[in-house]
């Protein structure tokens, strides 16, 4: 495909798309001016939209093509180069580039964006801000693309701010009703603290290797080893871009926005808080996989992050009444197993979950999304129940999306999860006890899945009749239910284990990219794994899947009396569960609250008392004494004589001695 | 007569301060007008005394003669201005009380 | 001979002084200054000054104290006690004791000044006088000129000023006839 | 009639145009002024265009004999120049005018004729500031700029004006008069008043001198600026000041303290600078995180932009005194950025005042579903103050940072946070006064933005997406005098190393 011009249009055609967007919008605007209801010219927007999405896919189609033809080690596909900061010596340039792993990423992004673009377009029909969404949607691909396509870091930071401000707008899209806008400003919040540890990083990159050039900075890490100073300074830098991911992939230390986000309509759920933006941690850790391979503590410490977000996820998870919660925690739940898979050093396995997970978390939300249209806005899964015979379609593909999440056997979830899970103990020592939590958590995971379908769509319907009509989704809403639904349950053929005696697709696609990353691993010893184990880890974690998947199913089809239950004679235990561990009050009694005071003592006491009291202090220091002097002129001829006499004592005095 | 010019000045100097003792003590302000006058006389003396200190029998240096001259002239006009104010001033308040005036207070 | 006669005067001029300041009527006052004035006199005389003793008599003791007497009888404060201080003692009040503090300091600034300044010893015979007229002519209007001119002016202005002040202004003139 | 002289005093032939005509004739006093700064921003383009950044001298320079100091043979001169250093801000000056002119039409209703009198002449003052080549004209154009804004605040200022207008005149006088005895030291010490022969020989000091005059000029300059310790006045002057008074106040007067920072602390004391560096990091970087907990405090949504500006110009004073490449470059970048940002934010918010007449956050909320164009311009220039990638901020901000990392990666940190602080205290307030139900009656049917109001903001957005997209040939016109201020620093850097023999610099640390 050329590769100067052509390529640049990938990211360009959802960007010319926002703009057409945000023009039909304004131009809607104008027209409701004068007569409140006009619809103007907002229809056309979805089409524009989808338009653009699908130029931008067909053109990765198209590369993905292309680079498949390459030879496998020349697999990579250049831009022109923007030159864009040019400081002295410093050459900051953006330049896109296609290699495997972007091109997993392209198909992904613009694959289930197209989808979920088709998708709103039915759901949101009829919202005033229609085209606007649609602007919003198209940006945001716009950055996701420019993220993941760009050859060094600082473009890549360009789509990773992007995407933030992105998820800010679409998180606050409802502003009207109040607690989005604040969603939507505590997510952006949080990003911009991952954020800002990433431009640390990035400057260590700088200091270190004096270019922000993936590929260059890929090939120097080697060299690095022999300087002990720089290999210092290489881990913190790699940990200071993990602080990024973990702000923008919501893991420990930065997840709490994600649940806050389904203030956001569902869609904006799908793409962005299941299938892509949270995904842009993963990505970079293997897009930069030498520089976080170089030293083990750095994947220790990730897999252990990995390992305890996917804990706490899971466990929150279990006793939500939201159900878009629910789908958020297992979110935050699913990308600690990614970042587990990175740090037990399987860069692949990691894809192929961000990959499965795209497909069969984008469909529940998506399922979700269209229960809740049918069910006009209601979330409380208390309020659901037998919604099975009112909505046909979209229950069966919940259910094969419900499948997948939960690792039931033969589907993608299952070989995306369970490869993950026999890496982690393949690397034995510590990563046992990684796996132990990443097996609990699988039974977690399975457990809640199938309350949720339980609630939903089995039991009697506890929704009072005469308000609530559930009624199917309309076609342009069950059509990329039903793809995604196919691409969930025979998605696990892009990875199947070794044991299968069958390549491993994504794995021999990935190589080289995680290649180098691989080979410095390599160097602190190789683990693997006898064919007798891996059945055995194949037969635990299908055991596992099933058994908890019947347990949740059975306890919660009857009805809601198990929740009351625990509600009732455990309140502390459900309390704290449901609130993500009390993490985010945490955050806000230790962080938020302090943070509000220091601002008030700031402005209050320190600047205006102290600062500002010197300086008037200063004027009315002049004054005073202005006053008190005034006081000898009190108009007695003897008092003024007094002073005469004695200023000519003193005066003489002083010639005398001094 | 050779006294000394110290002690020409000690005069002076005895002089200056009864002067001002009057001039500080006396609320009576013709008295504190006189003792002025002593203060201007006592200058004179340090001139004269000045003036004869430097002569030599050839050459006499009259600079300080012709100050007090000038001096004895000073004098005059302000013991005539100093009067036709106490005038005025008795003429307005029947008094020549000096803590009277104080209308120009700050 | 001229030295005792010296000293003698020089005690009476301080005497009359003290008589200056501390005499209860006005009169007396004026009287003691007179006295304190022909001292002077004599000592400028001694000192071989004529002209200037011829001045101090004539000026000081001739016109100024005359202008006092006519002050003090024109306004009748002769009389013992008609404007006698409301207390005996001019040291009641804590500003006199003060001014008396600082006249005393000046005094003894004074004679310290005076004592430490090295005087060589005066090389004038008593008897020659110093100031005769010619030369003091010659000096007034030789290097003073301009500043005997500038006398002449601040005489005139005095005049102008004191009678501006002291006319009694008739009531019922053209500004309303202030006091 | 050489171009300096033509772009600086055009302002003030202008002004007397507005004296002469008669100030019944509103329509025709707007209309003079805004022609005559629409002039001046051409000439100011032209001169961006012939501007040529690879050399450090100073161009189209002008050199009239002005008077000779008494008693001395020491001639003053009428020396105007522009070089790297001035350039950007000489363009801004020009070109930001014609737009705050343009917005007076909003809110100036009262003796429209003598305000724009005060703003041609502070125009000339600004602009004579940038473009004096002679220390004696740079303090003449100093003290000239500073007495407009003390009428502009004082008559047609909001409540407390004459507090904050004294405050504000007073503070910034006391530091001009202890650059005086600077300015004094320095003339008699070199027999010169030239800036360029004394930027060359002031280098031959020894430090202790070196240090003190540095000390004049610096407190002068912090107060504008202005750093730390010394910026309560500014919260007071935007507050009360007139919305054009405080677009000018914040896009151009703040930074004649920085310039003032740039070309008479680096560029003439290196060793100084290089000694002071580490304090004025840290005022720098304190001031960032100060400035943003100050703004999150704030009620008063004027009182908020203005304590956003302490903070961004922390940044550039943290770039500048990295004394490293990146960190000069950006500082200079991103005195023009906030120029753009908070101007443009200060416009809005006088927009608002405007239509609501109160700067009080909580009477806000909701007025993003009546005011949509106004959101839109508030979420862009919220987002361009707050650094996105994209947009101008984040050039000036990603420079300065990565500059100041080079040097002391400490204050670095510490810069960082503030990008946190800066995008919370920002948000929220957007937040405040856009999103949420509608609470206040008033706020349901203002009317959005018209045109006149958009077409004075477009050229900024518009600069904003230039140097967001293409910094760079704005960041090549200071090339060459950067290239030369770092020779400086370096041969400065040497001497000190050599000095300090114990622990040698390792120049490893200084990207080229």
């Amino acid at each position: 495909m050329g590769g100067t011009w052509l390529l640049w249009f990938v990211p360009l055609l959802p960007l010319f798309g926002a703009a057409a967007c945000g023009l039909i919008h304004f131009a809607t605007l104008a027209a409701r001016k004068h007569d409140a209801n006009a619809k103007g010219p907002s229809g056309l927007a979805p089409v524009v939209a989808c338009a653009a999405i699908l130029g931008s896919l067909l053109l990765s189609i198209a590369a993905f093509k292309q680079l498949a033809g390459l030879p496998a080690d020349a697999r990579v596909i250049e831009s022109a180069v923007w030159p864009w900061i040019h400081v002295g010596s410093l050459q900051l340039d953006i330049s896109l580039v296609v290699d495997p792993l972007s091109a997993v990423m392209l198909m992904v992004v613009t694959g289930v964006g197209f989808l979920i673009h088709v998708y709103s377009a039915g759901y949101m029909k009829g919202d005033p801000g229609y085209a606007k969404f649609f602007a919003y949607l198209n940006l945001f691909v716009f950055s996701m693309l420019m993220l993941v396509l760009s050859s060094s870091l600082i473009g890549l930071f360009v789509g990773w701010e992007g995407v933030g401000l992105c998820s800010y707008l679409l998180i606050g899209f409802w502003y009207e009703k109040g607690w989005p806008a604040e969603a939507g400003q505590k997510a952006f919040v949080f990003n911009r603290v991952g954020d800002a540890s990433f431009l640390i990083g990035s400057f260590i990159l700088i200091k270190l290797f004096g270019t922000l050039d993936l590929s260059d900075i890929n090939a120097a890490v080697a060299g690095v080893s022999a300087d002990p100073e720089k290999a210092w300074w290489l881990t913190v830098g790699a940990l200071c871009l993990f602080g990024g991911c973990t702000g923008k992939s919501a893991q420990i230390p930065l997840f709490t926005w994600l649940p806050d986000a389904m203030a956001g309509p569902t869609p904006v759920s799908a793409l962005i808080h299941a299938a892509t933006m949270v995904t842009a941690g993963v990505y970079l850790v293997v897009r930069m996989n030498p520089v976080f391979a170089f030293d083990p503590t750095v994947l220790t410490v990730i897999g252990t992050i990995g390992a305890l977000t996917a804990l706490v996820g899971g466990t929150s998870a279990i006793f939500q009444r939201d159900i878009k919660k629910v789908l958020a925690y297992s979110t935050v739940s699913q990308l600690g197993y990614m970042f587990l898979g990175l740090g037990s050093g399987a860069f692949a396995a990691a894809i192929f979950h961000l990959v499965t997970h795209a497909f069969f978390k984008g469909l529940l939300f998506l399922g979700a999304g269209s229960v809740i249209h049918g069910m006009h806005d209601e979330q409380d899964m208390h309020k659901m129940g037998g919604l099975r015979r009112h909505m046909p379609k979209t229950f069966v593909t919940f259910l094969a999306g419900a499948a997948a999440l939960s690792g039931l056997p033969l589907l993608s979830g299952f070989f995306s999860k369970d490869e993950i899970l026999a890496h982690t103990f393949a690397h034995g020592g510590f990563y046992f006890v990684l796996w132990g939590i990443g097996i609990v958590t699988a039974a977690v995971t399975a457990y809640y899945t199938w309350r949720m379908v339980a609630l939903t769509f089995f039991g009697k319907e506890r929704f009072d009749h005469h308000h609530v009509h559930p009624h199917e989704s309309p076609a342009l809403m069950w059509v990329p239910l039903a793809v995604l639904a196919v691409l969930s349950v025979f998605g696990g053929a892009l990875g199947l284990p070794p044991v299968f005696h069958v390549v491993h697709v994504l794995e021999h696609w990935l190589e080289p990219v995680t290649a180098p990353g691989k080979a410095l691993l390599a160097a602190h010893g190789t683990h693997e794994l006898s064919h007798a184990m891996e059945w055995a880890l194949l037969g635990l974690g299908a055991a596992i899947a099933l058994g908890f998947a019947h347990f949740g199913f059975r306890t919660y089809v009857k009805g809601v009396e198990r929740d009351e239950s625990v509600q009732r004679n455990r309140p502390a235990l459900a309390d704290f569960l449901v609130g993500a561990w009390k993490i985010d009050a945490q955050y806000y009694a230790k962080i938020v609250y302090p943070s509000k005071l220091v601002a008030f003592v700031t402005a209050v006491i320190v600047d205006q008392f102290a600062i500002d009291g010197l300086v008037n202090g200063a004027g009315g220091l002049a004054t005073a004494t202005g006053n008190r002097l005034k006081l000898l002129v009190d108009g007695s001829l003897k008092s003024y004589a007094l002073w005469i006499g004695a200023g000519a004592v003193l005066l003489a005095l002083l010639w005398m001695f001094v | 007569m050779n006294v000394p010019s110290e002690h020409l000045l000690f005069l002076a100097a005895g002089l200056f301060a009864i002067g001002v003792l009057g001039f500080l003590i006396r609320r009576n302000v013709i008295i504190v007008l006189m003792c002025i006058e002593l203060m201007l006389n006592a200058a004179n003396l340090t001139f004269l005394a000045a003036s004869r200190q430097h002569s030599t029998p050839q050459v006499a240096n009259l600079d300080g003669a012709v100050f007090s001259i000038f001096v004895i002239l000073v004098a005059a006009c302000e013991a005539a201005v100093g009067l036709a104010l106490i005038i005025a001033l008795f003429r307005l308040k029947q008094t020549v009380e000096a803590d009277s005036l104080s209308e120009m207070k700050g | 001979m001229a030295e005792i006669l010296f000293y003698v005067l020089s005690a009476a001029a301080l005497l009359f002084g003290l008589g200056v300041v501390l005499a209860k009527s006005p009169m007396m006052s004026v009287l003691s200054l007179l006295g304190s004035f022909f001292c002077l006199a004599v000592i400028y005389l001694l000192a071989g000054f004529q002209f200037l003793a011829a001045a101090q008599i004539l000026v000081y003791a001739g016109a100024i104290l005359v202008l006092f007497l006519f002050v003090i009888m024109l306004l009748n404060l002769g009389e013992l006690g008609a404007i006698a201080e409301r207390s005996n003692s001019f040291l009641d009040s804590t500003a006199a004791r003060i001014g008396a503090v600082i006249a005393v300091g000046m005094g003894v600034v004074g004679l310290a000044a005076a004592s430490r300044a090295a005087f060589q010893p005066v090389r004038v015979e008593p008897g020659k006088g110093l100031d005769g007229l010619e030369a003091i002519a010659t000096e007034l209007f030789g290097r003073y000129s301009l500043a005997f001119e500038a006398a002449s002016i601040l005489l005139l202005a005095t005049m102008v000023a004191v009678i501006a002040l002291a006319k009694r202004q008739r009531r019922g003139l053209k500004n309303g006839g202030r006091a | 009639m050489d171009q300096l002289t033509l772009i600086t005093f055009l302002p003030l032939v202008g002004a007397l145009l507005v004296l002469l005509t008669p100030a019944s004739q509103e329509k025709v006093l707007r209309a003079i002024a805004l022609v005559t700064t629409l002039v001046v921003a051409v000439l100011g383009v032209r001169l961006y265009l012939q501007f040529d950044g690879a050399s450090a001298a100073l161009q189209c320079a002008v050199d009239k004999p002005w008077f000779v100091l008494p008693g001395s043979a020491i001639a003053v001169r009428y020396k105007l120049g522009v070089d790297g250093l001035s350039i950007l801000m000489v363009v801004l000056t020009a070109v930001l005018m014609p737009t705050v002119i343009l917005s007076t039409w909003g809110h100036i209703h009262k003796r429209v004729k003598e305000f724009m009198v005060w703003m041609l002449v502070m125009q000339t003052g600004m602009l004579g500031v940038f473009l004096a080549t002679d220390l004696v004209l740079f303090y003449f154009f100093w003290e000239v700029s500073l007495i407009p804004l003390y009428f502009m605040v004082g008559i047609w200022g909001g409540e407390r004006r004459l507090y904050a207008t004294i405050k504000f005149f007073l503070y910034t006088l006391a530091g001009s008069l202890v650059m005086l005895v600077a300015v004094i030291a320095l003339i008699y010490h070199f027999r010169t008043a030239d800036i360029e022969t004394l930027c060359a020989q002031a280098g031959s000091l020894e430090l202790t001198k070196q240090l003190w005059l540095f000390a004049g000029f610096a407190l002068a300059f912090s107060i504008k600026v202005p750093l730390l310790p010394f910026h309560t006045w500014l919260a007071d002057a935007h507050t009360e000041a007139p919305t054009s008074g405080s677009v000018v106040l914040a896009g151009v007067l703040l930074k004649m303290g920085t310039y003032g920072l740039l070309r008479f602390g680096v560029d003439m004391f290196p060793a100084a600078s290089l000694e002071l560096a580490p304090l004025f990091m840290a005022l720098g970087a304190v001031g960032i995180v100060y400035g943003a907990f100050l703004a999150m405090a704030q009620t008063d949504v004027k009182r908020l932009v203005a304590c956003s500006s302490v903070s961004h110009l922390g940044y550039v004073v943290l770039g500048m005194f990295a004394l490293t490449r990146a960190g000069l470059s950006g500082s200079i970048l991103q005195m023009v950025n906030h120029g753009i940002s908070t101007g443009l934010l200060f416009l809005l918010i006088g927009m608002i005042y405007e239509r609501r007449h109160t700067r009080a956050l909580d009477q806000f909320g909701g007025i993003a579903s009546t005011m949509p164009i106004f959101a839109f311009f508030l979420v862009f220039t919220v987002l361009s103050s707050a650094a996105l990638p994209g947009l101008n901020g984040f050039v000036g901000e990603y420079l300065i940072l990565l500059g100041a990392f080079q040097a002391k990666p400490l204050w670095a940190i510490i810069g960082v946070l503030g990008v946190i602080f800066g995008a919370v205290y920002l948000l929220v307030a957007t937040r405040r006064v856009l999103f949420g139900p509608v609470t206040h009656e008033e706020n349901k049917h203002l009317e959005d933005l018209n045109v006149r109001e958009i077409g004075l903001m477009l050229p900024m957005v518009v600069l904003a997406v230039w140097i967001g997209f293409q910094p760079t040939p704005f960041l090549d016109q200071s090339r060459g005098s950067l290239d030369r201020v770092m020779k400086k620093i370096e041969l400065a850097r040497g001497a000190q190393s050599a000095a300090l023999e114990v622990q040698p610099l390792t120049t490893e640390e200084v990207v080229r």
